[in-house]
């Protein structure tokens, strides 16, 4: 059924589905979970050559499958590693499309408001496309979208914990708010937590270990596949209200 | 002279560019970026990059994450 | 990606999702709804043919496309009633199978637990292939699936309220002692309570009023679709545990 | 005599057959069901089954619900 | 701060918090809970003499206290046994009041509603005051009701699970259609969802595990006898609205 | 049954309920209801003298009665701005107790967490005992206690809204990592709602509108003063485990 | 004779009657209850019951519990 | 001169000093504070701080809130 493509940073895109490639176990499964997602854009790391197995690896799928790579700056402290691992990101894949992650702590990995914002407004001024991972706070995510972000991307719940969305009312405030596209990244453990992203009226969903650490990866990532489009669908399609009584479906006797 | 490769000390003859470290490094053509004392090198001035004894090198790539 | 098909009394189904015929605005409308949720099984209600516009209406269209009906005997009030609609809808439609209703009272539209279970003895006994529509009690589940019912079908919420599933621990109960398939009827309003009810491991969903009543009822049918896809995938493919704490998608720097 | 249809009133010659009732109601061919006095009554005993007076008749058939 | 007092058949209760004696480590921590709890209703099992330490030992403790026993059929499978349990019970207690129980398996010791009913109206009959453990479903409890329960006492979970109340919703319906005080029976773990049952609109809250097994049941009775009059008040206070922006509570600059 | 005290500052108090004075409809309710709810610490506003009624009033009637009045900075929308209005209500409370609040829009009433975290670090260097009301993200919060904050003020949900405690597990994780107490400001509708903030580990909570929008502020005020004592002590009682499956509180028969 | 005392075979002397068991089993002055045969036997008729060969007697009191 | 006085326009004699303006308001003996051009004057600075033509006094208390 038809659906307006997802449009960031003037870029469109068929596919609302945005996954990571963290957690898989190996490369064969990870491409046969890119291919049941049918995502379109892909986050990677970037990372010491030499401290990584497969170098080349995760690129080369990516490039085989005609998928764009998203850099990210998973595990920068502060907007100095931030800003030092976009360059490095940008140079090496020739994009200036950039997750950005600033992270205050490796037991919750939630971002720190004061340096993600800082690390935003560089990045933008220096000609990043800036896609910031951020908390579910609708001030720090409309403070991101006024310092030029291309889209928001708040959190469910924490990084890997599968904990869903804790908190629909802070992303409605977002998505009510928004001046940019609003991704929901991190949190998501399963299908109906990604269509219920879709349904807060969120523009796309960003997961990694949902699908890269499931039992069978693929299956879950051709799950998410469908919740997403699911999500998005009965968004669009406008819900029945909720009632406190019954009300029949059937005519009277 | 003496210089950090992605955190461990390599001998160089004197007089080595940056290019030196990254053919010894073997580095494939595409998808690698390098800082040269925490400031990325495009890969356009490898060649023309001298080192100075103590550089600091990071050579990093795109790998599974986030 | 593969999975097993849906079988109820000894009759497989490609899809796990039953649509209500009830609700729609008009027949052209249930009809685009019908195909976008590529249903195979149908329900219908039995009324007096003067007291109906469109009489044959729904049955040529479910005929016209291959559409199972499944007679309800919606609006019943008493075991005696049920048994006798039954009947009639039985010869009306030349079918056994049998959506069983045995209303309360028109408030609530919840089912009476103790005519409910009379009158699922006496139809079991009289052949027909008995699919109760029943409340979250997991004890009433088991003694329906105990006499005989060819499925028990367990709401999420009253009829028409879209308050979607109000008791997953009671459904999640069910499903562990289930002597026979599990359909989550009643209640749904969206398509993320579509992705839970499977997730929680309905083997199918049943629901009228979320997508006749929608906004968009093409569309939501389709978001149901998919979202019951969705839903079945993520309960076979094995979510990731919950976490109180985060944990990294990305290898440490 | 003088029998309930659908909880109307008919007025019908004495003699009358269930089959009378249904043809004068136009009937379709399928989806139809027929309870005389509470009870079904399959469509190939209609024609035999003869009305007395007072007779109660619910036609029904399958419509949109549930 | 003033209230109505409880009344259940006519009989006056200051307190709104019965405590099961069930579960307790030994009879001198019992004690300390009843007295923090001030409860003025406890309930007591009925079981073979041989079968049990400190036979009188809970009678005589309540009789020193004035604390009314209120005999349960705990265990009971069928409308048989539990009408045979509450005859002994009565005639070993001397009173006509009863908590009824009929459980259907001991997986979730879930009240069995055929057999509760059935039991309900026999009891009525033989001039019991009966009040029934019931499962949340607002159809069992109006007909509990009918058949001349003196309350209905609706679970929030099953026995001794600490899941608190799962189907808020289907408590607020038996609430609106009682025709009998609602005591809110089982599944509470903690305060808060003591408090939450009477702001649903109980008359009472009924709980034993949540006290008796607490690592220190004593302060959780403290606790619970609290979070009951709390509730209770909040419900009489009439709570402020719920909203979906903010409203400031300081007056502008 | 005994308890510690609260500590702030290292200054005690018997109550964990702070009440704020905002919203009543005249000092009389205001009055009762700060006596129901045995509070020892209320927050006022700071405001031009000419554009409000009763200047005196409710400074009166707080020294009436030794409540200690805690000033905040409602409605500041800078650093600056509330830095200035510290030094004001410092100046004419004599008192170096803050409420600190930085607000980012007057729709969402939340904390701008830079200019929070600015204007807390400067208050702090200037002597002030700062507490902060903050969103619920973890890192602020920390950062918050790190730059010497004397407490830090989670909100459950945004001023006014009654939406109660949105995110739990983001309140747990702020007392799991908290260096200094931790109050839960805002967004309280009920009396369940404080009881469930204790339990969750909270030191304290404060509330304004709950109490003073209530249909009945002083019933309310002592349902508040109930209802955070009762979840205090069940904190501190050890609550019992949640169970998917039940467990009698009965012996077998 | 020989009768079941909840649940246990007990040998009695010819003639006893219910009272015989309790008095036997201490039973103390309140709070206990018995059942002859799955019928309730009111205290005071404990003495007048006489008990058959094979007669089965519950004896019950309040526990904790519920 | 003119003053801004919580934002409103006042005429004051030329030489006039803050506590004038505070005792045209009435200002009660607590819980007031004052700010002179965005700066907090202690009580005890009232009398001798003189105010200059076009200052801005803001006078503030406690009120409910909060």
């Amino acid at each position: 059924m038809a659906d307006d493509p997802l449009v960031i940073a003037g870029r469109e895109f068929g596919s609302r589905l945005i996954l990571g490639t963290g957690g898989a176990a190996n490369l064969a499964i990870l491409e046969q979970a890119l291919l049941a997602a049918q995502t379109e854009l892909t986050t990677v790391a970037i990372r010491r050559i030499d401290t990584t197995g497969g170098v080349a690896g995760v690129l080369d799928l990516l490039t085989r499958h005609g998928i764009e790579p998203l850099p990210n700056t998973a595990g920068c402290r502060s907007a100095a590693e931030a800003v030092l691992t976009a360059a490095l990101g940008r140079e090496a894949l020739q994009t200036s499309w950039l997750k950005l992650e600033v992270i205050a702590d490796d037991r919750t990995l939630l971002p720190d408001p004061i340096e993600l914002l800082d690390a935003a407004e560089q990045l933008v001024d220096d000609g990043f496309t800036v896609l910031p991972y951020t908390n579910d706070d609708p001030v720090l995510a409309r403070r991101l979208a006024d310092v030029g972000c291309a889209a928001v991307m708040p959190l469910g719940s924490p990084i890997g914990t599968g904990l869903g969305i804790r908190n629909p009312h802070n992303i409605e405030m977002i998505v009510a708010q928004a001046q940019a596209p609003v991704v929901l990244d991190a949190g998501i453990g399963t299908a109906s937590e990604a269509a219920f992203a879709m349904e807060l009226g969120c523009d796309a969903v960003l997961l990694a270990s949902a699908v890269t650490r499931a039992e069978d990866p693929p299956r879950m990532a051709e799950a998410m596949r469908l919740a997403v489009q699911a999500g998005r669908h009965a968004r669009l399609a406008g819900r029945i209200p909720q009632r406190f009584w019954a009300r029949a479906s059937s005519p009277d006797r | 002279m003496t210089v950090t490769v992605n955190g461990q000390c390599w001998e160089l003859p004197d007089g080595s560019a940056l290019v030196d470290v990254l053919s010894r490094l073997g580095t494939p053509p595409r998808g690698v970026a390098v800082a040269l004392d925490g400031a990325v090198v495009p890969r356009a001035f490898w060649a023309g990059t001298a080192l100075r004894d103590g550089a600091s090198i990071d050579v990093v790539t795109a790998v599974q994450g986030g």
